[in-house]
């Protein structure tokens, strides 16, 4: 299996606790993977650790091929993380902080994609209203819109579709079509069950510590 | 435009807009400075003496309780993550961070200390000397705390334990700091003074941002 | 030392040399009580650890 | 693998640790024994009085190998920090924790004899000579290490997070010590030249006597502290179950 995302005999570990056997599998570009498991079991750490956060204990990654370190550069712009807290400040509004989103990313200028990704999740209207003003489905929405704002070919979401209402939920999922059809691949972690058309090329079930 | 300086206006943008807590450190400043005569006595020789210790070891204290909570908001809001997940250099980021710190709080302190310290009958043809080493001091003084800061982001509340763990490593420059605006109000030659004082500034704005995000990196790896 | 006497005064300096090496010996023993009381802690603390990983697998 | 990077690989494993340290543990208290007690009875009873300061110099051989091994204390956490955070090796995090308490307790001890041996020699307990103010700040970058390491309710990041205050306390000890000898000589001329510039070897030997008995008490207690730190920090292991069930 050349091209595409592979894992071998992954251990993750929370402090002094190993968190889960050995873990191997292979992703093919336009396929995602669904985790589950209840809390603790290890889906935001594995997240985590592949994202370039957290710290491999064992096992081998390898990016088409060829092995690599989570916490490169290179690495790092080809995967968005989206983490349990939306990762926006309070403070600023849903447009000042994808552009400081855009500064980090190192980008000059991605006004346009921005404005269409908070058009694509119906956030136009508030995106000049300060997060913490925004409900929790609505600082989501912005948060999604992270992702259509900034290429990446990884994407590493943790529970993306919490607190969000049926449409934001297809709208998700026809973005998530879309990034797979366009030879993407993506790692979600989810408690609630996905729109059934959405179908995981894998599914990891992480159980207590076994 | 550049990203980084667009990184920067954000955040001194930021901290502007939420100035009420980024003036705290200067309240803080002026009402411990001028606890001092109270303490003592007003006769001009006796303040003269104390006067540079006094602004010193108050702008140390300032700093020190203002950059406390440094990171903590970005911390808890997720944004300090997509710093370190970003493909750009974090030490640039958090050399920027402090610095955008330095600004909307040690400044004011800068600019309010030679009235303070004329109170202190501080003769007045020393105070380029004293504004020299302050801003020399500051921003050392504002990289070590943010070190303390980032070390202890994780945890609830750390006000005090910053200032324990970073007062011992700050006495250098509240030594020559101090000590430059003294010997220049007696007339002496302060150059040595501030000479090691810019060593130390140049020792700590390159080692120190390292220092930095090797914490703050620290306190995601769990 | 030329006598006992001298040794045990010290020359009117016992006042500062006694208390020294006391404190010094005091100190270093004190180091030894704790080291060993670490080591019961730590093994309790193990101990617990242990007994809850095994209701948690049971 | 030549023998000499075996016996360290295999030091370096913490079980292999745990069993190897005890028999060293061991010798290094008895060593440390024999030699205290060589140094004390050459250091108080045969080296001869000093003429400027009669037997008040003798805390000499209590005050210097304390204030030598707080720094060197301080030197063991700082390179095992560097080792822990460069290696990820848990065993030499366990050796910073381990050295944090007994390096605080050799400048106590250091402090303590200083201002007594300060007070026959200056008149007074405390003088802010260069060297014991920069034992003081020595002291309380040691409380900032032990408090910072057990402030965190996860065990590693406290360790790493105290591994780099280690660090950059090691560089600014120096720098420390520099500007205290500068701010000294600015306000008191030279500071106080001690004894050891022209000491009498019946006087020298039971000094280095005493510190090489010091180096091997902190030895010795550095190992057995390891151990329950090490101990600790690998509760999730199985190896520790054998050691803590029986």
């Amino acid at each position: 299996m050349s091209s595409g995302l592979a894992i071998r005999a992954l251990e993750l570990r929370r402090g002094r606790r190993l968190l889960s056997r050995s873990l191997s599998f292979e992703l093919a570009p336009g396929g995602f993977i669904e985790l589950s498991g209840p809390n603790g079991s290890g889906k935001s750490t594995l997240l985590r650790v592949l994202s370039g956060l957290g710290r491999l204990e064992a096992g081998e990654l390898l990016w088409d091929g060829r092995s690599f370190n989570c916490a490169s550069d290179e690495h790092r712009s080809r995967t968005l993380y989206l983490a349990h807290t939306d990762g926006l400040k309070g403070a600023l509004s849903g447009e000042e902080n994808l552009h400081l989103f855009a500064s980090l990313r190192q980008f000059r200028d991605r006004s346009e994609e921005i404005q269409e990704g908070l058009d694509y999740y119906e956030m136009t209207g508030l995106k000049s209203v300060p997060c913490l003003r925004l409900s929790q489905g609505q600082r989501r929405r912005i948060a999604l819109s992270r992702l259509r704002a900034f290429p990446a070919s990884l994407w590493l979401l943790d529970e993306p579709t919490t607190a969000l209402d049926r449409g934001g939920i297809d709208r998700f999922a026809d973005h998530l079509s879309d990034h797979l059809a366009a030879g993407g691949m993506a790692i979600l972690a989810t408690h609630q069950s996905l729109p059934e058309r959405l179908k995981p090329a894998i599914r990891i079930a992480l159980g207590r510590s076994s | 435009m550049n990203p980084w300086i667009q990184f920067f206006r954000s955040e001194v943008g930021l901290s502007w807009r939420e100035r009420r807590r980024a003036l705290l450190p200067l309240v803080f400043f002026v009402i411990v400075a001028s606890l001092f005569p109270l303490a003592m006595s007003p006769r001009p020789l006796i303040l003269k003496l104390i006067a540079p210790g006094v602004i010193w070891v108050d702008v140390m204290l300032a700093t020190f309780l203002g950059l406390e909570s440094l990171f903590r908001q970005d911390y808890e809001e997720g944004v300090l993550e997509q710093w370190i997940l970003s493909p750009s250099s974090l030490e640039l980021r958090v050399f920027l961070k402090v610095i955008s710190f330095w600004t909307v709080t040690s400044l004011p302190l800068i600019v309010m200390s030679p009235i303070l310290i004329l109170w202190l009958s501080f003769p007045v043809r020393a105070l380029g000397i004293l504004l020299v080493g302050l801003f020399l001091g500051t921003v050392t003084l504002s990289f070590l705390g943010a070190l303390g800061a980032a070390l202890t982001v994780s945890l609830r509340q750390s006000g005090m334990l910053v200032a324990i763990l970073l007062l011992p490593l700050a006495t250098p420059i509240l030594i020559f700091g101090a000590h430059s605006a003294l010997l220049a109000a007696d007339k002496q030659n302060p150059r040595p003074a501030l000479y090691l004082l810019a060593t130390l500034f140049f020792l700590t704005v390159g080692l120190v941002p390292k220092a930095i995000s090797t914490a703050l990196k620290v306190s995601y790896e769990v | 030392m030329t006598s006992l006497h001298e040794f045990l005064t010290m020359g009117r300096f016992g006042v500062f040399v006694w208390p020294a090496f006391g404190f010094g010996l005091l100190v270093m023993l004190f180091n030894i009580y704790l080291a060993h009381w670490r080591e019961k802690s730590a093994f309790r603390e193990v101990r617990e650890v242990h007994r809850t990983s095994e209701e948690n697998r049971s | 693998m030549t023998q000499f990077s075996l016996f360290f690989h295999r030091l370096a494993s913490p079980p292999h640790f745990y069993e190897l340290s005890k028999p060293w543990g061991r010798a290094f208290s008895w060593i440390a024994l024999v030699l205290i007690l060589v140094g004390l009875f050459g250091g108080l009873w045969l080296a001869p009085r000093d003429f400027q300061q009669g037997n008040g110099f003798r805390i000499m051989y209590v005050h210097v190998p304390s204030a030598w091994m707080s720094l060197f204390v301080f030197m063991v956490m700082a390179a095992s920090a560097f080792v822990g955070l460069v290696w990820r090796m848990r065993l030499a995090y366990a050796v910073a924790a381990a050295s944090a308490p007994l390096g605080a307790a050799f400048t106590a001890v250091a402090l303590v004899t200083g201002s007594l041996w300060g007070k026959p020699m200056w008149g007074t307990y405390w003088v802010w000579d260069a060297r014991l103010t920069s034992e003081l700040i020595l002291f309380f970058l040691y409380l900032g290490f032990i408090t910072l390491n057990r402030s965190f309710e996860d065990q590693q990041t406290g360790d790493r997070a105290a591994a780099i205050l280690a660090l950059v306390g090691a560089v600014d000890i120096p720098i420390v010590h520099y500007s205290v000898d500068w701010w000294q000589t600015l306000h008191q001329g030279s500071s106080f030249k001690g004894l050891t510039s022209e000491i009498a070897p019946s006087m020298l030997w039971p000094l280095l006597v005493m510190m090489t008995g010091f180096m091997f008490y902190y030895g010795w207690l550095v190992l057995w502290r390891t151990r329950s730190e090490i101990l600790l920090r690998e509760s999730d292991r199985e190896w520790t179950k054998r050691v803590v069930g029986s």
